[in-house]
């Protein structure tokens, strides 16, 4: 017994900070070391580009005022808001499509000949429908992640192996032993899958419609920096939307491992 | 009826196997006017644009009053002396059409070229990997939309910034796939290239680059999505010509029909490139037409 | 559905279930209170995939009967239609011609009395080790549910597997999830059990350990059984008779009583006796296996892809 | 290039690297892998040698370190001591890593058939990236092999339009055309239904009685092994080392006739015994690791 406990902690201490990790920090230590004198120094496209140190000490201030983080929870609450709304219609709709032969046949083409559209496409008609700003960018969002989820619910139903089909009718299952203890757990992975993808999309669709049409947000505090000329709190913006993209899409992938535990190995 | 995905999936089957020779193809034809899905889907669209038709321009329904119905649409779209200015007939359609393809396949070889190479490297080299896929990782969270003013500002004129949007978004969907793509080429296939006495460049010619190609090409359409995508908001942005401001620019003057007509336009076109794109990649890999059985 | 004998039954069993292993006075007991074992006479079945020029005969003609409380075991190269059989008798397809009863009822929709135990493994992923087990008499809804645990638990721990109760499907080796699979058809006790392949994929030494497993739990219940196979030592080891399959068509090219005694034991495989009935069998297969291969080129290719899509819609059709 | 070597040449290796005996000797290998902090001794103080032309066949329980065996003369892993040598060259040892090279052909378990080139193709490759010879010949001595081997019909086929039995034979038919030193077989019929390797495994004998190269076989299937070996190993389970060598003293050129003789259930019963008990321990040991 020659502690145990030093070795284990080394092997912890080469495993963070093995060449790969070592390698990636040079790697943004150099890349941000880059910026900075391009910026500086006036470089060929980054002439406008304010350099990370400026950048910096405009964080604090901004993460110092009420308004900036208003801006998180507007875009946040439009985000959550589409987002919800998507998967409260597309998760159903979409079983319904993989369980019904006539609704697929009848909706799947016309899902085939929207989707091909970019969202952002729809702005301008989504503001002429709704009454309130709020409101059409909310359905822009909506749209965004609705069709990726209906996608992604149909194409996991209809892949769920028909052994297990066939084997749950063997063992007597009436039809709602069939959905809920069959085909929902079998479409489950399939739906956090098209949560994730969702979501990316939702904060593109976001920070775009904000920009072209919002009042508050981050999208569009990014977008009024740069008509307002301070340059810096683009990046701070980008960085924020960055961020907020991140944590979002990260907590789709908690609650998908979470919810899914036999896709666990061990 | 009862739950069977099996039942569905045999419309799947018509994508691939094109090798068949001529009786299947007829087989397959005679079935596809045979299947009920072929009537259920042209009942699907009249019953969509039915609904719509009824809702804008007959009943007219609060709200719904407002937007463009068929007919509409369908008249300025059709007339020789369009009241908008946007008909088959007129060269002004045509130009903004010009203008965005131009855009799209300026920024999508850009991407292709750079990303491509680039993603095989990494998944060739561990070393050149450990350097740049973090920074990849930095900047890829990031809306490829908030990166607009940071373009207007990098880059002079109208035109770069909305190319490089386009760029930026399909470069990342193309560079990630390629770099999985390398990564999930069997250890085996290395191993056997080795033993068979391969150099480092009958390697990356004959194993990494063929290996690869299938999930390349899922890049290349992912990336003409997103590149479609981006290159709308930036032309509704900051645009002069292209779709995404014809969009735009008939909210703004409130030629509501044109709206549909852009959207549906951008929707054909975005369905053609990716469809392209489909063609030549099922033709550069006749090998994954039949898997294994 | 709910016959009175079908809930009474496996109580009965179920009790004597744990003294371990029975001795032949209560073994004969149970086996005559035992509804769960069923006669199947397969007729002149006929199957065919595809129309016009791929129109293709899967089975023909193919006729036998799976006796009571007997293994019988089907063997043929692959391709010629023993995984269709399997789906027939269990009622996912339909059969063009010809019929299969079962005690005299005509084989319908797929019920709890022809249970199938798939090829590599259909253990449903999503639920743990006794969730699958216990899935089928739970959903049947005639047992009250500590009563199914037991006998669940019982069943897993014969297998060895009582360890494992918690675990998902993906955590468990390959040996064990055909384990864990022959349990959750068995606590049913269907009248028929059909089991495709079930030790396809292990490999060879697993399989042989599989082979003796089952061989201790078919003993015990006696379940009248189909087992399809291509191993020719897995077969002999294992029947009581040994259909021999041709190549498509498919139909039973001889049938062979294997006259050992059981319970079987693995130096049986290097008797005399054993010799015998492998040889003759090899002599059978090994023909038919040349023909399956000589037939492997592009026109089996292009039928294989046509049937695969009309044999989706059969399925669909057949409801 | 023209001895006349007693056995027979497939034809278009006349112009191979002149190809040796093809004897290993494996002597005192140990294999100790670190993942993590923990020490899995894969391979302990394994020796045997196999004769030039011998067709030997190493059997042990799935996962006792057989494959690392193999890896080590293919030149896919190092090892931690001993040394291999072929021809009494020293290929690897405790200092020194094996070069994949094409005197030691491996056939792998899955298959590696290139999916994007066409059976010819695939054949192709190794004379073509080995610079010696032009596409034109390598080309010619395809053909030719894939003739002599009864697969011409399919050459113009990708793998996946094939059968994985025919596969496998392709996969052979593009290991002998560079006219090895040895095989290296890593469980090649696996995968295949029992049949279909019944007919794949006498596709292997033929080729070996034409040939006789050496070939290390890698099976964890009694039956295959002493159908097909001249020499069948028994490996332990991990650590992985040997506790029995049977020669198989069956006629050659055998077909599945063999498989009914009574020699063959004799020598059956010898290696089942042995074997079964170390699949017994190994069966245990993995059930307990899984817990």
């Amino acid at each position: 017994m020659k502690s145990p406990n030093s070795s284990s902690l080394k092997k912890l201490f080469n495993k963070i900070f093995s060449k790969a990790v070592l390698r990636g920090i040079v790697a943004i230590v150099f890349s941000i070391a880059f910026w900075e004198t391009a910026s500086r120094f006036a470089f060929p496209l980054f002439a406008f580009v304010p350099p990370p140190s400026i950048v910096l000490s405009v964080v604090g201030e901004s993460f110092g005022s009420l308004v900036f983080w208003e801006n998180w929870t507007s875009s946040f609450g439009r985000v959550i808001f589409g987002f919800v709304i998507a998967q409260i219609i597309g998760i159903p709709l979409g079983l319904l499509m993989a369980n019904n032969r006539n609704i697929h046949g009848m909706t799947f083409p016309i899902f085939e000949i929207l989707r091909p559209i970019p969202p952002l496409a729809w702005v301008p008609a989504s503001i002429i429908f709704w009454p309130t700003t709020e409101l059409s960018i909310a359905f822009v969002i909506f749209l965004g992640a609705f069709f990726t989820i209906v996608i992604n619910v149909l194409g996991g139903a209809k892949s769920i192996d028909a052994r297990y089909i066939r084997a749950a009718r063997s063992l007597g299952s009436n039809r709602s032993d069939m959905f809920f203890r069959i085909i929902l757990p079998a479409v489950l992975p399939s739906i956090f899958t098209g949560m994730a993808v969702g979501m990316g999309i939702t904060w593109e669709v976001v920070v775009a419609a904000e920009m072209i049409a919002g009042k508050s947000g981050l999208g569009y505090y990014t977008w009024e920096s740069y008509v307002g000329g301070n340059f810096p709190r683009i990046i701070v913006g980008m960085i924020s939307i960055g961020l907020a993209g991140y944590i979002s899409s990260s907590m789709i992938r908690l609650i998908g491992k979470r919810s899914t535990p036999w896709l666990r190995l061990f | 009826m009862e739950y069977d995905p099996a039942s569905e999936s045999a419309p799947d089957i018509s994508g691939r196997g094109r090798s068949r020779g001529f009786s299947a193809l007829r087989y397959k034809f005679e079935n596809l006017f045979k299947s009920r899905d072929l009537y259920l889907g042209l009942f699907g669209i009249i019953a969509f644009v039915g609904t719509w038709h009824l809702l804008t321009g007959v009943l007219t329904l609060p709200r719904f009053e407002k937007l463009p119905n068929p007919v509409a649409v369908l008249t300025e779209f059709t007339s020789r002396h369009p009241v908008f200015g946007t008909s088959i007939y007129a060269p002004q359609y045509y130009l903004h059409i010009l203008w965005s393809v131009w855009r799209i396949i300026e920024a999508f070889f850009l991407a292709t070229l750079l990303g491509v190479p680039i993603g095989l490297f990494m998944g060739w080299k561990k070393v050149f990997k450990d350097y740049t896929f973090p920074i990849l990782e930095m900047l890829r969270p990031i809306p490829v939309l908030a990166w607009v003013p940071l373009a207007i500002l990098m880059w002079p004129g109208r035109e770069a910034p909305i190319i490089f949007l386009a760029f930026l978004a399909s470069f990342f969907a193309t560079i990630l796939n390629t770099l999985l793509g390398v990564e999930s080429i069997d250890e085996s296939y290395f191993r056997a290239a080795r033993c068979l006495g391969s150099r480092p460049r009958h390697i990356f010619f004959r194993v990494v680059i063929p290996g690869a190609l299938p999930f390349i090409f899922t890049g290349l359409q992912i990336g003409m999505g997103v590149a479609w995508f981006s290159l709308v908001a930036a032309e509704m942005l900051s645009g002069e010509y292209g779709l995404g401001y014809l969009v735009w620019d008939s909210y703004v003057l409130i030629q509501y029909p044109v709206i549909i007509i852009a959207m549906v336009t951008m929707g054909v076109t975005g369905f053609l490139f990716s469809l392209l794109i489909r063609m030549v990649g099922n033709a550069l890999m006749r090998w994954t037409v039949r898997e294994a059985t | 559905m709910a016959d009175e004998g079908g809930i009474q039954e496996p109580r009965e069993t179920n009790r004597v279930w744990h003294k371990g292993l029975l001795n032949n006075q209560e073994k004969v007991a149970i086996e005559t209170a035992n509804e769960g074992s069923g006669k199947m006479i397969v007729d002149s079945l006929g199957k065919t995939y595809g129309s016009g020029p791929f129109r293709q005969y899967i089975l023909r003609d193919c006729s036998f009967v799976l006796e009571e409380q007997k293994l019988t075991i089907l063997i043929g190269p692959s391709g010629c239609g023993k995984s269709t059989l399997i789906n027939i008798l269990a009622g996912y397809e339909e059969a063009d011609s010809g019929t299969a009863t079962l005690d005299g009822a005509p084989v319908g929709e797929p019920n709890k009395d022809r249970l199938v135990v798939f090829q590599e493994t259909a253990l449903f992923p999503w639920m743990t080790t006794l969730g699958n087990v216990t899935y089928g008499p739970r959903v049947q809804r005639n047992r009250p549910k500590d009563e199914i645990e037991t006998e669940a638990l019982g069943l897993l721990e014969k297998v060895g597997l009582e360890e494992f109760r918690d675990k998902y499907p993906i955590q468990l080796s390959g040996g064990m999830q055909r384990r864990a699979e022959l349990v959750r058809a068995m606590i049913n006790n269907p009248r028929v059990m059909l089991l495709d392949e079930p030790f396809r994929g292990l490999d060879a030494m697993t399989r042989e350990l599989m082979q003796e497993h089952y061989v201790r739990l078919f003993e015990e219940r006696r379940q009248t059984t189909l087992f399809v196979t291509s191993e020719i030592d897995e077969a002999i080891f294992l029947a009581d008779t040994l259909l021999i399959m041709t190549n498509g068509p498919g139909r039973i090219k001889k049938s062979i009583p294997i006259d050992m005694p059981w319970p079987r034991t693995p130096d049986m495989l290097t008797s005399m006796e054993y010799l015998r009935y492998k040889e003759e069998a090899l002599d059978l297969l090994h023909e038919e296996a040349l023909k399956a291969f000589a037939a492997d080129n592009k026109i089996a290719a292009d039928f294989l892809e046509a049937y695969e899509a009309t044999k989706t819609e059969s399925v669909s059709a057949s409801r | 290039m023209t001895d006349k070597s007693s056995t027979k040449k497939f034809a278009g290796t006349n112009s191979a690297a002149p190809s040796g005996d093809g004897r290993i000797e494996i002597s005192n290998v140990t294999k100790i892998y670190d993942p993590g902090g923990v020490n899995v001794c894969a391979v302990s103080d394994c020796s045997f040698d196999i004769e030039a032309g011998e067709f030997c066949v190493v059997v042990g329980p799935s996962g006792c370190g057989k494959t690392t065996l193999l890896n080590a003369i293919a030149g896919f892993h190092s090892i931690s001591d001993g040394e291999i040598r072929l021809d009494g060259d020293v290929l690897c040892s405790a200092t020194k890593m094996a070069e994949p090279g094409a005197d030691r052909m491996v056939v792998f378990q899955n298959g590696a058939l290139f999916p994007w080139c066409t059976v010819l193709k695939n054949v192709m490759y190794g004379p073509s990236v080995q610079g010696r010879m032009t596409s034109h010949q390598a080309r010619a001595a395809a053909l030719d092999i894939l003739r002599e081997l009864g697969l011409s019909e399919i050459g113009d086929a990708y793998p996946n339009e094939i059968s994985s039995g025919m596969r496998r034979r392709v996969e052979i038919a593009r290991a002998l055309i560079n006219d090895p030193k040895a095989l290296l077989l890593d469980e090649p019929f696996r995968a295949l239904d029992a049949l279909t390797k019944g007919v794949a495994q006498e596709f292997l004998l033929q080729a070996y009685d034409r040939m006789k190269k050496t070939v290390f076989f890698i099976t964890h299937d009694l039956e295959e092994a002493l159908f097909l070996g001249t020499k069948v190993v028994i490996m332990t389970t991990r650590p992985c080392r040997v506790r029995k060598m049977i020669t198989v003293d069956l006629p050659r050129p055998r077909t599945y006739k063999v498989r009914s003789s009574k020699r063959y259930l004799e020598l059956k019963r010898e290696v089942f015994d042995a074997v079964h008990e170390e699949a017994l321990k190994a069966f245990k040991a993995g059930e307990r690791e899984l817990a």
